[in-house]
């Protein structure tokens, strides 16, 4: 009995030396570095650098993606967003988390030029550099280049940014789906 | 003034989901009145029944999911699916056999997808199947035998006391297997001329069964004619099970004939009025003679090597599973492209 | 390099402890449990053999005691044949051959046969087969009574013309909707019936030569395919 | 006879057509207004030259534009310039744009018009800048801007020249009775773009369905090389692919154009414009426009002044208003419904029917898409309709994309033949919007990236450079103190660095307090369930508020202090800023006792209780 | 990770992140051998016995295992313990073990085992490991039975048949049969309805689970919106 | 020569891993409802099935068998199994870093595939062979792979259809899974080995 219990031992022992020696060998020659998903999630989110989804920018968020965090904490993004994301990373796609904010239409800051004191402060608030002007003069917001982000809002101590929603013209309209029904309803169809 | 406001086109023609159910029902009435005339009353009873439960089958579950339950009863895709159940069901299987059939092809196979136009798998087929291997005892021992209506019983009483009650009594003496069931396995141990000599091949092909088939048929070239099927699947279909038959079965003696692979069993109904439903066919033309092939092929396999006898349904599910894969590689070529755009869009966003 | 080579010893020398502690556990377990495995296999090897021929017919070691017979095609199965013997005190009372019914719905049905040395059937059981669940696969006794009807039978018993099924004329029951596969499982046991009769006196010799008990183990599970399949082709 | 080609699909609708073939083309009047959007084509839109308030005469310009792709546009006729703003136009969104509002004076007098008679005596170049000063944009379709469209690049060589007459919607006839009315103008015009062009073969295409424009244009040719191509009527038959596809048996590439296989397409009243322009000098200021529908009593078509509100022409035609039940601009498979008769008929307007109820009835609800393919089988661009609509109905944008999306030409076919109703045209329309709003934010965002990116670089190197400034800083400082044992003046300085150290590191203490209490009050706010918010005032988010003000407050005095002490100019701003703040923090503190005490009573009526 | 209440981990192997109705693991064993009860109680045990061990031992030697061996010697454990429950079935239940087959030894492979013994075990102690074992086992035993019986129900119109193979002679007339003549619904005994069957158990999940939702969404609100926000620019003040 | 490809007819269709033998279901539900990601998987796991295969029947007959070790087979297999994944990795990652992106990822996954094991295991219990191992293997990985490129399509179709909200996700993978089995027992005596 017990020479077959060592027998056993000594054979297990032995594929083990080999297999753990194999492993420690793949281990430390093949190291993993670097993600190349973050750049691919990152190309996805909206780069507006709001902050909203509890990282300093976009690009902190998607390294936390990459890790695994949650995909659904990017409100300028909203559902398509995550959407985009789900697909990337082929997981069910989430609501958004409300904890983050709501999706919002695309707005772009203002300043009112008359009561800016220019005091530059929401010049280093954003992220992207859209606020022209120099110290104790008067600042101009780039629309074009506005994210939205509202990140200069709350500095300015004279309250003179306001965010403005972007209205559709007449140019930038698109058409809408048609209304949903997926399957029409009993009252409609009397209706019409 | 207020105007109707709408997406264009303001034109449409008229022929909605409804109308071309029914011209498919309509188009199933030659096989039915064959198969009354030639096996009895109970395709006839299977079918008002099958549609019965059909209906309030989808009834329950639209109303269970807070749909619309009298729009979408009227679009006869359920009664579709009770008919062509009732059509494929033998004559005196049991009401339980057929209600489970009906049931879980409503149930299972179509609304738990979601209803008309999203389920992968052709419903009617998923209940066939799924009763074929439950109660095989019942699906094989109740084909009625062939014999011309007016001089044959059991008569419409008989046939729904067997039907109704499940009890043999009423029928015994009246089933038979079914050609392709004899032929597959008496030929092992006889040669084709002993094997034919059973009443169920009767003088032509297979008494009954042909005309049958014909009459599916001709119901088939209608839809056709109506555009309401195009040809690629019952042409590729029955190309290759005629294919097929003329590579492998020349020998009788071993195989059953072309003859009896076409004009027996289910084929014709199967090529025209199963395999080209729509929601669960392929869409592009090539895709559906890739298609129309594929359950071809598998219908000559399983019939001559595999266990069961008749295999259409089992075909088209298989095949069922291989649509969206099909479709993914056969779109069509798009006016001013040199090629089609096979596969998926690739992963990268740009 | 260093760091390699440390790597691969720490790895080696890691999953080496775990292959101790695990492996020792296993080969203790094993070491425990051996005798009685091999006890428990044995017995229900020997099952099969004992619903035909209960342990109370026969106090021999059935598994040990068996017999090669030369091969048949009525038997159907490839090889010479293993028979097991069961004596009583040391006298034969029967024995238990396998047999193969090729002509099942799907395939062949793979019996045991057990036969006095009368020719009488002892009794009758499937231990393979791949018939259509809810049609052909009531030849098990799980399902249904079926095969008991054998028990008692043999070959002047019914006469010759009807070991069949009733749909051919003869005695058997056939099942609903399935007339092939019992109709292939009687031709099968009267075919094994003929062959007892046949070899008879080659087997009464054998009888009497070997004694009880003393040959290799052989249970019905170690037929194998090659020793039983007749369809080798 | 010349060869022709099929295209795959179609459908054969019912025509209509002879409703308003009836009557010869009228002219429509001067209404009492003119509206004149800036934009009525493909491109930039116009910028007015005009003033409110100016006189102009027909044919003048009171818009242009500076460059790039756009056509003028022209006083219809001669009056005064009302307005210039937004009011409704002609569009699918129902919205308005910027526009001219003309009001006639009556007269319809003439700018000084100089008419050629010899075109080939000019340069090709001058010929193309007569036709764009006259405003010609695309008369069948799209509205592309003719010169454009007739000066391919120099690599694309037009061998085959097609003037589009097929005109397979139904109901629309302008086209039609252009050509049995003005054949000789088509034919000159098709005659000058020839020439532009240099194509070796001219083929003007036709519906059978239309035989008097047939024979009308036949005469027409007589003697030329050009060719009257009659087609069988299938819609959509006058599509440019289509049309190129029958008359040459070539498809044009997908995202190309015409001339990228070497043929154009001109619709017919393109080229009466054309010749109008070259041997009238007149400018495109009306066009032909069907008026039909069994609401109207007098259809027909109309020669209409551009400009002129649609509700005009429709009295002309003969309105009943109680019969009317949808109102569409252009044909019955493309066009749009419009919202309000107020909207005026522009360059690309070419049918407006007023439809009873039972002529175009609602479609039944749309149902499931069950896959029957019909949507296919009749689809011209050889599409899988019904897959483009399961992925944009899914949003998978990129999946329809995939699929060719972007080839689909909006004809409607595979909505007409739809069993179940589903308005498929307009689930395309809208997944093509989506990917343009996604492609454009996709930019947008690329570009935020990069903008990010590069501050943070910047920063970084700035805080780089501060650290390598400080250290150097530091670095002198202790050489300087190693060599001189003890400076009074520069222990002062050192004091003054100091100094600016602190006062900056308490600006960032501050910040970080304000972080935190925000994250607080945050916080708090989140653990507050929300029932109980209604009735408890939100304290934490008060004070919160409360010291925001009151930091922001100090702020500003202390920047109001340093602007007063260097006299800087924005005091005054900084002053308000400062009463401001001084309200600001009042009204915080109001509202804070004021919650304080609702909070108070309110636990005492709690307490009772 | 914060660590878990014992009663969370109750209610997360039980329920809330329920093995086979949530993490969808171990799906080849909790189909194959559900045709009927016994099969299923006989693997449910085998599992929940191996699922205990294995996490007991993990989270005994979390802290002397190198990273790269890691997942080797977890799988060595789960297989030791699995070949010992094997051996035991063997010596014990002889028959039930030639029926359920290959997959006794599979239970290695159990993707919900190392599953478990990656995901806690090696993150926590001894005792709440033991626990989330039993949990993790239990609520995977639990599915096993209710598909169990479900199929053998529906499938051959039986509860309870076979016992004995289990528990001994005692148990062998423990078979219920509800219905008189039922007709064999084969199709819950063979795969297709295995299948079928889990998908039901697992919307009848989700089922109850949305239900719970609405409810509690009714009475119980959520935290405010954009209370997570950070700045992204720095201290600017 | 038929015999062999009836070993491979079967184990692809009438014996299916995933849809009658119950094999492998995790990954197969798991793995993504994309096809190019199910076409990554089904490449990585023949690789992994077919080489395990050889390698778990090498290591019992010349190993195990001869010391009479029956009762290690699963240790040892799941063992060699490990070793085989991890050393793919390495070979794929050193040779083509271009197809170590392709299956890279679904390599892990594929040591808990019960396949895997399954394969090793039956190979023991039908006394294959070497040539029949690997084509038991091989054959298993080809109907694995089969089964898998279908549902993903399939899945994506799903994905759009207004499937009831329970049976959103595994709920409604389930049930097709059922109604694909269903199917597959159309095979049923196709060959009978
Ligand atoms: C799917 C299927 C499976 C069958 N399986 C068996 C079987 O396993 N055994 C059998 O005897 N008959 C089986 N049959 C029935 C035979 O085909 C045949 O109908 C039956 O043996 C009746 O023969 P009889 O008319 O001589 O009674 C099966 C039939 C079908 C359709
Ligand atoms: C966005 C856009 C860009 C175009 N660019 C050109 C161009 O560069 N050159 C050209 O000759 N035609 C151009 N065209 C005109 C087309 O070739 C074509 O003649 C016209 O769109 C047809 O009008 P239809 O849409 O009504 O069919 C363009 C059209 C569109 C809509
Ligand atoms: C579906 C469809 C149908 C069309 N039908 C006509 C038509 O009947 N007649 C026509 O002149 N243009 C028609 N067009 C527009 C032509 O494609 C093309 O724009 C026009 O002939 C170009 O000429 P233009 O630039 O002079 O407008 C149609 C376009 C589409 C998409
Ligand atoms: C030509 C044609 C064939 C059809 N064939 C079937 C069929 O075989 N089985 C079925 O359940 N429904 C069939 N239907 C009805 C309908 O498509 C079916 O109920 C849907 O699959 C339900 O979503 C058919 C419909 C048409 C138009
Ligand atoms: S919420 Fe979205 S947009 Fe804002 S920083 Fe985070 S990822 Fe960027
Ligand atoms: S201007 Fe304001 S809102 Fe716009 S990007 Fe900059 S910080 Fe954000
Ligand atoms: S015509 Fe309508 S129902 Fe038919 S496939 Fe196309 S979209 Fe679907
Ligand atoms: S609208 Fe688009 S998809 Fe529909 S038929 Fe026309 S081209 Fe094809
Ligand atoms: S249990 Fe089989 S793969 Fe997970």
């Amino acid at each position: 009995m017990w020479t077959g219990i060592l027998i056993a031992v000594l054979v297990l022992l032995g594929l083990a030396l080999v297999f753990g020696g194999l492993l420690g060998f793949a281990s430390e020659r093949f190291r993993v570095e670097g993600n190349p998903l973050v750049e691919q999630i990152d190309a996805v989110l909206p780069q507006t650098q709001c902050g909203q989804c509890g990282f300093p920018g976009c690009r902190p968020y998607a390294e936390s993606i990459a890790e695994g965090g949650a995909i659904n904490k990017c409100p300028p993004g909203g559902e398509s967003t995550i959407k985009a994301l789900a697909d990337l990373l082929d997981v069910e796609p989430q609501p958004l988390d409300a904890e983050h904010g709501v999706e919002q239409a695309k707005r772009v800051a203002v300043i009112r030029e008359d009561e800016c004191i220019g005091c530059t402060k929401c010049i280093q608030a954003c992220p992207v550099d859209a606020i022209l002007g120099a110290a104790k003069h008067m600042h101009t917001v780039i629309e074009s280049e506005c994210t939205g982000c509202d990140l200069c809002v709350e500095p300015c101590p004279v309250d003179c940014i306001d965010m403005i929603t972007i209205e559709p013209d007449i140019r930038a309209w698109t058409w809408t789906p048609p209304a949903a029904t997926i399957i029409a309803t009993d009252r409609q169809e009397v209706s019409s | 003034m207020a105007f109707v406001q709408q997406s264009s086109p303001h034109a449409h023609n008229a022929r909605p989901t409804s109308k071309v159910m029914l011209w498919v029902i309509l188009a199933a009435l030659p096989g039915l009145l064959a198969q009354t005339l030639f096996f009895g009353w109970g395709n006839l009873i299977n079918v008002a029944w099958c549609i019965a439960i059909a209906l309030a089958s989808e009834a329950a579950i639209l109303k269970l999911r807070s749909r619309p339950v009298a729009f979408v009863l009227r679009d006869n895709t359920a009664a579709v699916t009770g008919l062509l159940l009732g059509l494929s069901l033998p004559q005196f299987a049991p009401w339980w056999v057929s209600a489970v059939a009906v049931i879980s092809a409503i149930v299972i196979a179509k609304q738990l997808y979601g209803g008309l136009g999203s389920n992968p798998f052709n419903p009617a087929m998923v209940g066939y199947a799924l009763v074929l291997i439950s109660f095989p005892v019942a699906m094989t021992t109740n084909w009625a035998e062939p014999a011309l209506l007016w001089n044959s019983a059991p008569g419409f009483g008989d046939t729904l006391v067997a039907v109704a009650s499940g009890q043999q009594t009423a029928i015994d003496g009246w089933t038979m297997a079914t050609p392709l069931d004899e032929y597959k396995h008496k030929i092992a141990s006889h040669t084709a001329v002993e094997v034919l000599a059973h009443p169920t091949f009767g003088e032509g092909v297979a008494k009954g069964w042909e005309w049958v088939n014909a009459a599916f048929l001709i119901g088939g070239l209608v839809l056709i004619g109506l555009k309401i099927i195009t040809w690629h699947i019952p042409a590729a279909f029955l190309g290759a099970l005629i294919a097929m038959s003329l590579a492998f079965g020349s020998n009788a003696d071993q195989y059953a004939p072309l003859s009896l692979h076409l004009l027996a069993g289910g084929t014709m109904l199967g090529a025209f009025f199963i395999a080209t439903d729509p929601v669960s066919a392929a869409t592009s033309h090539q895709g559906k003679l890739i298609y129309g092939a594929g359950i071809g092929v598998l219908i000559y396999l399983i019939r001559s090597w595999g266990n069961y006898p008749d295999a259409v349904a089992f075909s088209v599910l298989l095949m069922n599973f291989a649509v969206p894969f099909i479709d993914h590689y056969t779109p069509p070529r798009t006016y001013g492209h040199h090629k089609a755009r096979r596969g998926q869009p690739g992963r990268g966003r740009s | 390099m260093a760091t390699m080579t440390q790597s691969i010893r720490r790895s080696a020398i890691g999953l080496g402890l775990f292959a101790v502690i695990t492996g020792g556990t296993i080969a203790v377990t094993q070491a425990l449990t051996d005798e009685r495995i091999a006890e428990q296999a044995a017995r229900a090897e020997a099952k099969a053999l004992f619903e035909i021929i209960p342990e109370s017919a026969h106090n021999n070691d059935m598994l040990r005691d068996t017999l090669i017979l030369p091969a048949s095609d009525r038997l159907a199965t490839g090889g010479p044949v293993t028979v097991w013997v069961a004596r009583q005190d040391g006298r034969p009372v029967g024995m238990i051959m396998p047999a193969i019914a090729p002509d099942g719905y799907s395939g062949n049905i793979k019996l045991l046969v057990g036969i006095d040395l009368e020719g009488t059937v002892l009794g009758v059981r499937v231990i393979g087969h791949k018939e259509t669940p809810g049609l052909g696969d009531r030849i098990e006794t799980r399902k249904s009574d079926w095969v008991k009807g054998f028990e008692g039978r043999s070959l002047g018993s019914p006469p010759p013309r009807e070991w069949n099924v009733k749909k051919n004329g003869g005695v058997f029951d056939q099942f609903t909707g399935a007339t092939i596969t019992p109709r292939a499982v009687v031709k099968a046991v009267q075919k094994s019936l003929i062959y007892f009769r046949q070899n008879q006196r080659e087997i009464r010799a054998q009888l009497n030569k070997t004694p009880s008990g003393q040959g290799p183990e052989v249970t019905p599970g170690d037929l194998t395919d090659e020793s039983l399949n007749a369809e080798q082709s | 006879m010349t060869r022709l080609w099929d295209f795959s699909g179609g459908v054969h609708p019912a025509e209509h057509k002879q409703l308003s073939t009836r009557r010869s083309i009228q002219a429509a009047g001067i209404p009492g207004q003119l509206v004149l959007p800036l934009q009525q084509h493909i491109g930039e839109p116009a910028e007015p030259v005009v003033a409110i308030g100016d006189q102009v005469l027909k044919g003048q310009k009171i818009a242009d534009v500076s460059g790039g792709m756009g056509v003028p546009v022209h006083a219809p006729t001669s009056g005064v310039i009302e307005s210039i703003g937004d009011f409704p136009v002609p569009h699918p969104s129902g919205m308005a744009d910027k526009c001219i509002i003309l009001k006639p004076d009556g007269k319809d007098e003439w700018c000084k018009r100089y008419p050629i008679s010899d075109y080939r005596k000019l340069d090709r170049d001058q010929i193309l800048d007569i036709i764009h000063s006259a405003g010609i944009s695309g008369m069948g379709g799209a509205g592309f801007p003719t010169h454009i469209k007739l000066k391919p690049s120099r690599d694309r060589k037009v061998d085959t020249l097609i003037l589009n007459g097929a005109e397979c919607e139904p109901y629309i006839t302008a086209d039609d009775m252009t050509m049995r009315e003005r054949a000789d103008e088509v034919v000159s015009g098709l005659k000058v773009m020839a020439w532009i062009l240099r194509p070796e073969r001219c083929v003007i295409g036709i519906e059978d369905n239309k035989p008097e424009a047939a024979t009308a244009l036949r005469k027409a040719v007589q003697g030329t090389q050009i060719e009257i191509a009659v087609i069988p009527t299938k819609y959509p038959s006058g599509g440019e692919k289509q049309l190129i596809q029958i008359l040459t048996g070539m498809e044009v590439p997908s995202g190309g154009i015409p001339a990228d296989i070497g043929v154009m397409c001109q619709n017919v009243g393109t080229a009466v414009a054309v010749a109008r322009a070259v041997f009238e000098d007149t400018p495109l200021v009306s066009r032909v426009v069907t008026l039909t529908g069994e609401a109207l009593e007098k259809p027909g078509n109309f020669d209409v002044l551009l400009g002129t509100p649609v509700d005009y022409v429709l009295e002309r035609a003969g309105l009943q208003p109680e019969l009317v039940s949808r109102l569409i601009l252009g044909g019955p498979m493309m066009g749009y419904t419009l919202t309000t008769t107020a909207v005026p008929v522009i360059k690309t307007s070419n049918c407006i029917i007023a439809a009873t109820a039972s002529e175009l009835p609602a479609p039944p609800p749309e149902q499931a898409c069950i896959r029957c393919g019909q949507c296919a089988e009749v689809c011209p661009m050889e599409l899988l309709p019904q897959q483009l609509f399961w992925h944009a109905k899914a949003a998978e944008f990129e999946k329809a994309e995939h699929l060719n999306l972007f080839d689909c030409i909006e004809c409607g076919a595979c909505s007409y033949v739809c069993p179940s109703s589903i308005p498929l045209v307009q689930y395309y329309r809208y997944a093509k919007g989506e990917i343009r709003v996604q492609r454009a934010e996709q930019l947008k965002a690329d570009r935020a990236r990069e903008r990010f990116e590069a501050r943070q670089h910047r920063l970084e190197r700035e805080q780089q450079d501060k650290e390598l400034r400080r250290k150097e800083r530091a670095k002198a400082a202790a050489e300087a103190q190693a060599k001189q044992k003890v400076e009074a003046e520069k222990a002062a300085a050192c004091g003054e660095a100091v100094d600016k150290r602190a006062a900056s590191s308490a600006l960032v203490e501050q910040a970080l307090a304000r972080k935190k209490a925000s994250s607080e009050a945050a916080q708090s706010r989140a653990a507050t369930p929300v029932e109980s918010e209604p009735e408890k005032p939100d304290i934490d988010a008060l004070e919160k508020q409360l010291a925001q003000a009151q930091s922001k407050l100090e702020t500003m005095q202390t920047m109001l202090e340093d602007a007063r002490a260097q006299q800087a100019d924005n005091v005054e701003k900084l002053e308000r800023a400062v009463t401001k703040n001084h309200d600001r923090v009042k009204r915080a503190e109001e509202a804070l006792a004021e919650s304080r005490k609702s909070l108070a009573s309110q636990t005492e009526s709690q307490s009772i209780e | 990770m914060a660590t878990k209440t014992s009663g969370e981990i109750i209610r997360d192997g039980l329920w809330d992140n329920n093995p086979a109705l949530v993490q969808v693991l171990g799906l080849c064993p909790l189909l194959a051998v559900t045709s009927t009860i016994v099969n299923a109680i006989g693997l449910g045990l085998a599992t929940l016995m191996v699922l205990m061990g294995s996490n007991l031992a993990v989270s005994l030697i979390r802290n002397y295992v190198s990273e790269s061996v890691r997942l080797p010697a977890f799988v060595m454990i789960i297989a030791s313990f699995v070949t010992c429950a094997e051996l035991l079935m063997q010596a014990y239940t002889y028959e039930l073990y030639q029926i359920l087959g290959i997959f006794i030894p599979l239970i290695v492979t159990n993707c919900a085992i190392l599953g478990r013994a990656d995901a806690f075990a090696s993150r926590n102690s001894p005792g709440p490991a033991l626990l989330d074992g039993a949990m993790m086992g239990a609520g995977f035993l639990i599915v096993l039975l209710i598909l169990g019986g479900m199929r053998e129900l529906i499938g051959q119109g039986t509860l309870f048949v076979d016992m004995h193979l289990l528990l001994g002679p005692m148990a062998a007339d423990w078979v219920i049969e509800p219905f008189a003549n039922y007709p064999d619904m084969l199709f819950m005994v063979l795969p297709p309805g295995a299948f079928v069957g889990l998908g039901l158990l697992i919307a009848l999940k989700n089922g109850i689970d949305n239900h719970l939702k609405e409810r509690q969404k009714a009475v119980q609100p959520t935290a405010a919106p954009g209370s997570k926000r950070v700045r992204v620019t720095g201290n600017v003040s | 020569m038929t015999e062999y490809l009836l070993i491979l007819v079967s184990t692809i269709l009438v014996n299916n891993f995933v849809l009658v033998q119950f094999l492998g279901l995790c990954p197969f539900m798991g793995v993504s409802g994309k096809l190019e990601t199910a076409m990554g998987m089904s490449l990585a796991t023949t690789f992994v099935l077919t080489l395990s295969s050889v390698c778990s029947y090498l290591a019992y007959t010349y190993l195990l068998a001869p010391l009479d070790l029956a009762f290690l087979k699963t240790i040892t297999f799941i063992l060699v199994i490990a070793v085989v994944v991890q050393f793919t990795e390495m070979v794929v990652r050193k040779t083509s870093p271009l197809l170590y992106r392709v299956l890279g990822i679904f390599l892990p996954l594929i040591t808990t595939n019960c396949a895997v094991l399954g394969v090793a295991l039956l190979n023991l219990n039908k006394n294959n062979n070497f040539v029949e191992s690997v084509l038991y293997g091989f054959g298993a990985a080809a109907g694995f792979s089969l089964v898998l490129v279908l549902f993903a399509a399939m899945r994506e179709r799903i994905a759009v259809a207004d499937v009831p909200l329970s049976f959103r996700g595994a709920a409604i993978g389930m049930v097709t899974a059922g109604l694909m089995s269903l199917a597959f027992l159309g095979f049923t005596g196709l060959v009978s080995v």
